[in-house]
């Protein structure tokens, strides 16, 4: 709504200290917009909703893992996972997510970080990188980028403090959002391009209201780490459905991990909150991850962007009702049905995938040629990284519900057709006692 | 003194604090306001900006003000319902206690539904004419947005 | 001018004949409603939208069938229907539906009348029967249809002459909603009590705004014969989703038809409209069939309701936009995307049971006893239906897009179930030449 944007714009900002280009450190900012920093902190704050949040879980600090509190493992609530990701970093240890103030060291903590050497490019998402970036690349934020990729994590890390920060969303000076992720910036463009348009500079082709879903895009999508410069790199070059970003990681004859138990060149997804959404009826009616995870709320006179980013469903009020006169239990309960019928067809695609697994086992056991292997674990390839764009995805299917369900029915076909390339038609006499 | 009369006092003073917290706010922010049929006196508190600026936009802004659409047609309960909310708009404005966004009181739904009618009940004879029994037929559920569109 | 629009107001219902119980003529209910009446005539136009409305396909008319225009015939459009709905009725004649001026006709000309001996059952839906019902039932609504209901078609026919009108879903005197057809008076009945609400009469407890869906549920929903008395059931005794109704067909051990490739006891879904809209976010929202399908137009200085029942993407404007304030285009194109989805999983769900249905015929053609197949069998009865549910339902998919999907997802597993529950893991050797 223009009139609003009109009335904040007219928000007095109180400038107590000078910003610039160089200010990491999010309490300074704090000193000019406390409003946003107190917000901002909160997102130390652990709930848990029925399918999002996260619960805290307290453990025993160690010498290498020091956190006293973490949340809830994944791979304890379904062991299936355990299964589907066998051989990578994941089937060690794959937690719920948390707030935004967790970011940096869940990450330097997790015991994914003991099962593989990671590369520096992680940062890119877990941390306040605008300034080292720039540090780095003597001022361009690119190269700073290329050389942090490369660097063994433990190297990158000491060159970082802070979670995301206001820098890493705001330029210093306007206050106005700006795309700081190169990766976000290169992945756009080539979505872009997919699309037609000719070199599209996020930060000056992009409107108000698309940055207010960029912003968030720079993280929340999936990606991976191409070649030995570990290069960060948003697989969107044919496009941003799941069926265009495995044609791309087809093309480029990417793999993740190779598993462990039956050999196929698999891919894991990861996080794909920007490409689910996009796929549904809040992204076509120009709705931003802002305006539900960051809704305005009053503040005396004026209105702001709640700082404290968190799952809408702990907020429904300013979250919904802004557009939705539907009473609060009314809207949790849409959200619940989408959630709960997503859920179920995880589940169904979940053994689909666990039951092609187990199978392509059974025939390199009885010594089967890894040749004749090739079309089952193609099939594995398809139906788990279907399988994981909605699992890893973080809405449960409320970001795009039709779309959530479609892309898992195709997943359960994929495991299907995946098996039946394993069997044949029994000859009648053994039939009884085979079925299973 | 008996403990029933402190707390008839301490009853009293909150009552008479809330009406007075109440009513300096409806004279301050010119509560008198709710007494004319100017769109703009809502306005007159930046809460109601929003809903101002909405009926700005909407195809009503040149045939019907905000009491047209948020006070009954008689003169008695026209009044009654602007004191109503005037006072207790200024209250829950002073103390800041009311939901947010707004949301429209079944009572004063009710009226506003009505209101539709004082202007619109020849071209919704038709349609009025076959009600299911005293179920009244909602017109906001359709035409949400004719006095604030999105 | 406007005095005169408004003494028109005045006065609607202004009645130029006395209309009665008895009165089933729309013609003579036209001239107390001229503006209703004459859309009503308009239910001839055929247009076809990309999955709806219907397309007038000229034939030569026969004695056996007069009709010089039909609609086109989803048979042709797509044979694999013929091998789903092989040894059924369906599989020899099945078009698009088209306008309610078309259903006397259309029914008594089918093939399928042809292809088999239909009851008088079949009446509920295709004609005016209130009339009929009372005459023969001597004043009794129940009774009258409970005698037609077992009537062979062609003599039951002769009690009828008119499609759905007037008097099947108004009162003659107050003009208001009112429910005429004893098969959804005890299905809503069943419904309800199996939601804990015990004896529903829908023509007294049901509101107004439920009586804008119940006047067309009353035909467009999912239906069986029970027993010799060919009594017309809805199948909601236990729900209405198609979990629940496959459960309550298990449980009486109900079957359409014997499949004749496979033998299966196999389930024929019929437009599950309302069963399905149930399901959907605008029957949440108290969106009824008739504020889509029925929008209300000005007519003069009548607000009326469109008599001319057709697709609302015939008729966007008044049919979405006083609640959807977007263009044209992109309301049609969000359908367009609901329905494409839905469409693409239909196909990929129907090719995977006719790859079972291959199946269960290869193995009884290898000679394998039938006691080894219900496995198999059983596994396509329950994807023919779940497929034919959104199949045979007609917004394909847009009533509840998620569920429709869904229950299309369980299908293809249904089908790849029952192939799988016939093959075994091939012993190596034989791997290469079986793979396919
Ligand atoms: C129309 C509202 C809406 C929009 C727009 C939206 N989301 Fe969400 N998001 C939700 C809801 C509802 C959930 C489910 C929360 C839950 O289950 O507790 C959710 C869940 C999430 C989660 C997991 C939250 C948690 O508590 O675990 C993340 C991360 C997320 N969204 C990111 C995004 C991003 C990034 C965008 C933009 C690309 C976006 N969302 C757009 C409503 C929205
Ligand atoms: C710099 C990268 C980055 C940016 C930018 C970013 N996020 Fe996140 N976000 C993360 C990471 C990493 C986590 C997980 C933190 C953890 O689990 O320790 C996360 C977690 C979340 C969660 C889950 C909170 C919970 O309680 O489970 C939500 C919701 C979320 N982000 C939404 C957003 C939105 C909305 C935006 C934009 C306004 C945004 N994020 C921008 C990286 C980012
Ligand atoms: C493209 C952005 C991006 C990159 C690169 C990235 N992350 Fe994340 N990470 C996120 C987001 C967004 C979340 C929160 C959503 C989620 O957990 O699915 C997250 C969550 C996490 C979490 C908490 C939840 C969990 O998985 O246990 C850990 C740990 C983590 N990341 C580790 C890493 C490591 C290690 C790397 C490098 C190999 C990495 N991340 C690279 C964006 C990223
Ligand atoms: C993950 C991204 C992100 C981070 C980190 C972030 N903001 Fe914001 N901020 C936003 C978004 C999105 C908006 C809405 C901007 C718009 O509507 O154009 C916003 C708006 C603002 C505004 C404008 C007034 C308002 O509230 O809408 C101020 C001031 C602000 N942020 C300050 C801060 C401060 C101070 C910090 C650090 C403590 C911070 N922000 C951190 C995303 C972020
Ligand atoms: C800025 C406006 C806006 C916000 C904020 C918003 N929505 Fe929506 N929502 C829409 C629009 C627009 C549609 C599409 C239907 C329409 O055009 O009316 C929609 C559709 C929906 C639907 C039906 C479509 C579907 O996917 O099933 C649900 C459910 C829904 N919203 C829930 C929510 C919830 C829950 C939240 C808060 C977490 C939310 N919305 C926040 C505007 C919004
Ligand atoms: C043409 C009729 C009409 C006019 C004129 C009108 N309104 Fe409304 N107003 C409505 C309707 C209808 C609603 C209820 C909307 C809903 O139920 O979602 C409403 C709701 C409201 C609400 C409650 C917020 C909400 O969405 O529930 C406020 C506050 C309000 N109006 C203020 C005003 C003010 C101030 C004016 C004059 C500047 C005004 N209205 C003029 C019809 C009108
Ligand atoms: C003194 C400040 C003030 C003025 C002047 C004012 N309002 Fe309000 N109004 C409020 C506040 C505060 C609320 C929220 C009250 C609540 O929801 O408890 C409100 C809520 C409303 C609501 C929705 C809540 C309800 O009670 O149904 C309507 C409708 C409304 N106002 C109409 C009007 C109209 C019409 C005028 C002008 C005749 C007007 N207001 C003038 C402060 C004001
Ligand atoms: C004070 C008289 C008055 C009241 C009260 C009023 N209207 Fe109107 N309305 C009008 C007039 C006059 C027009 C014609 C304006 C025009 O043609 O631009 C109109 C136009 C309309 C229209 C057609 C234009 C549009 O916005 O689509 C609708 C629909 C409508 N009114 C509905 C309502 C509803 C619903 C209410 C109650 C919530 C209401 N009106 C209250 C006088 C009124
Ligand atoms: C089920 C939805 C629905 C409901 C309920 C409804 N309307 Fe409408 N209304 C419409 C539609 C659709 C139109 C547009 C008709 C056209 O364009 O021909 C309309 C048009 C109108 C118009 C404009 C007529 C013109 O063209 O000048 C008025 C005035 C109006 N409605 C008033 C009302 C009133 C008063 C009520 C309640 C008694 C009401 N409506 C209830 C859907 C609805
Ligand atoms: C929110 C609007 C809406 C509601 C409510 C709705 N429908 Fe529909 N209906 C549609 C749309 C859109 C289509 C798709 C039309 C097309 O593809 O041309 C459709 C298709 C149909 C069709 C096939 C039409 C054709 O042209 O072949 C039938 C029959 C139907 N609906 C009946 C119903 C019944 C019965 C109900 C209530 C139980 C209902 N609809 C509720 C919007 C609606
Ligand atoms: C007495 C039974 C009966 C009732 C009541 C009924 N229908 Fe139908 N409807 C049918 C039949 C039968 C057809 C198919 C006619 C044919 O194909 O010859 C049909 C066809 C349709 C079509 C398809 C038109 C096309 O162009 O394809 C729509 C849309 C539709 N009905 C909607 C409704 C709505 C909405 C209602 C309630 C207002 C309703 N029906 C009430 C039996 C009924
Ligand atoms: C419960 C209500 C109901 C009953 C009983 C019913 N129909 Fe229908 N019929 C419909 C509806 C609704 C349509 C339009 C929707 C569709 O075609 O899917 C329809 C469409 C048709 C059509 C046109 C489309 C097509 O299938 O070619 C024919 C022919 C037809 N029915 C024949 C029959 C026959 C024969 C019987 C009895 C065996 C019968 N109907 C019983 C409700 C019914
Ligand atoms: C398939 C069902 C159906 C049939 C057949 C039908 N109507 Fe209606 N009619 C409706 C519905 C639904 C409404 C809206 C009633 C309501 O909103 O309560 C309606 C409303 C009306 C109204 C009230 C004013 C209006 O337009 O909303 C009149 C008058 C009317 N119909 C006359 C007729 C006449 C005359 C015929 C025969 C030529 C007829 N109807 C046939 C379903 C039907
Ligand atoms: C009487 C009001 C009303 C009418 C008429 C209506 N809708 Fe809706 N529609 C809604 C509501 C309410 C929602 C749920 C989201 C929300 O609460 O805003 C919705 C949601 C939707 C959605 C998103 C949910 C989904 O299933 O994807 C689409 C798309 C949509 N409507 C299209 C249409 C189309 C097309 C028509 C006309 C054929 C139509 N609507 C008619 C009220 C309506
Ligand atoms: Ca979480
Ligand atoms: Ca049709």
């Amino acid at each position: 709504n223009i009139f609003e944007r009109k009335q904040e714009a007219k928000n007095p900002f109180y400038r107590v200290v000078e910003l610039d280009e160089y200010t990491s450190d999010p309490a300074i900012w704090g000193k000019n917009f406390p409003l946003q920093y107190d917000d901002y902190k909160k997102t130390v704050d652990q709930v848990r909703t029925r399918y999002g949040g996260s619960e805290a879980f307290p453990r025993t600090p160690t010498d290498a893992d020091p956190r006293s509190i973490v949340a809830q493992s994944r791979l304890e609530e379904d062991p299936r996972l355990k299964t589907m990701w066998s051989g990578y970093a994941f089937a060690k240890d794959f937690r719920e997510e948390r707030g935004h103030a967790y970011m940096l060291d869940d990450q330097t903590y997790t015991e994914r970080q003991v099962a593989a050497q990671q590369p520096g490019a992680c940062l890119h998402c877990h941390a306040s990188v605008y300034v080292p970036y720039k540090k780095l690349g003597e001022g361009d934020l690119m190269k700073g980028w290329e050389k942090m990729n490369k660097m063994p994590f433990q190297e990158a890390r000491q060159l970082v403090d802070h979670p995301v920060a206001c820098i890493d969303c705001h330029d210093a000076e306007t206050m106005q959002l700006r795309v700081t992720r190169p990766g976000f910036i290169e992945g756009i463009r080539a979505l872009k391009a997919s699309q037609g348009v000719k070199d599209f500079d996020v930060n000056k082709h992009a409107t108000r209201q698309e940055m207010r879903t960029y912003a968030c895009a720079q993280c929340h999508v999936e990606y991976y780490f191409k070649g030995q410069e570990k290069r960060l790199v948003y697989p969107w070059a044919k496009g941003i459905k799941v069926d265009e970003i495995l044609a791309y990681y087809d093309e480029v004859k990417h793999k993740d991990w190779t598993h462990a138990e039956t050999g196929a060149p698999a891919l894991k997804a990861q996080h794909p909150e920007f490409e689910l959404w996009s796929q549904g009826v809040h992204a076509r009616s120009g709705v931003a991850c802002a305006d539900c995870h960051m809704p305005y709320k009053r503040e005396g006179a004026h209105k702001i962007s709640d700082h404290h980013v968190r799952s809408p469903l702990l907020n429904i009020n300013r979250a919904c009702q802004t557009c939705h006169k539907w009473p609060e239990e009314e809207l949790r309960a849409r959200v619940r049905t989408n959630q709960d019928r997503t859920y179920k067809m995880r589940n169904l695609a979940m053994d689909a995938l666990i039951d092609l697994i187990v199978d392509i086992k059974k025939a390199r056991d009885t010594g089967k040629a890894e040749a004749d292997l090739a079309k089952a674990q193609d099939f594995q390839r398809k139906a788990q990284f279907y399988l994981d764009f909605i699992e890893a995805e973080n809405s449960m299917g409320f970001h795009a519900p039709q779309e959530a369900v479609r892309i898992l029915g195709e997943s359960i076909d994929f495991s299907r057709k995946g098996q039946m390339s394993l069997r044949k038609m029994e000859p009648p006499a053994t039939v009884s006692r085979a079925v299973n | 003194m008996k403990a029933t009369t402190i707390k008839g006092i301490a009853v009293g003073s909150v009552l008479g604090l809330a009406i007075g917290i109440g009513g300096y706010t409806f004279i301050y922010a010119k509560g008198a306001s709710y007494l004319t049929n100017n769109s703009a006196a809502c306005a007159n508190c930046h809460i109601m900006q929003e809903h101002y600026d909405g009926w700005i936009k909407s195809s009503h802004r040149s045939v019907a003000s905000c009491n047209d659409c948020h006070t009954p047609g008689n003169m008695v309960g026209k009044y009654w319902t602007k004191a109503d909310n005037g006072f207790f708009h200024s209250l829950a404005f002073t103390t800041g206690d009311f939901p947010d966004p707004l949301r429209i009181k079944p009572r004063n739904r009710k009226i506003t539904e009505n209101a539709c009618l004082k202007c619109h009940k020849d071209i919704a004879h038709d349609i009025l004419a076959v009600g299911q029994g005293s179920e009244p037929l909602s017109c906001v559920r359709c035409h949400r947005e004719v006095g604030h569109p999105k």
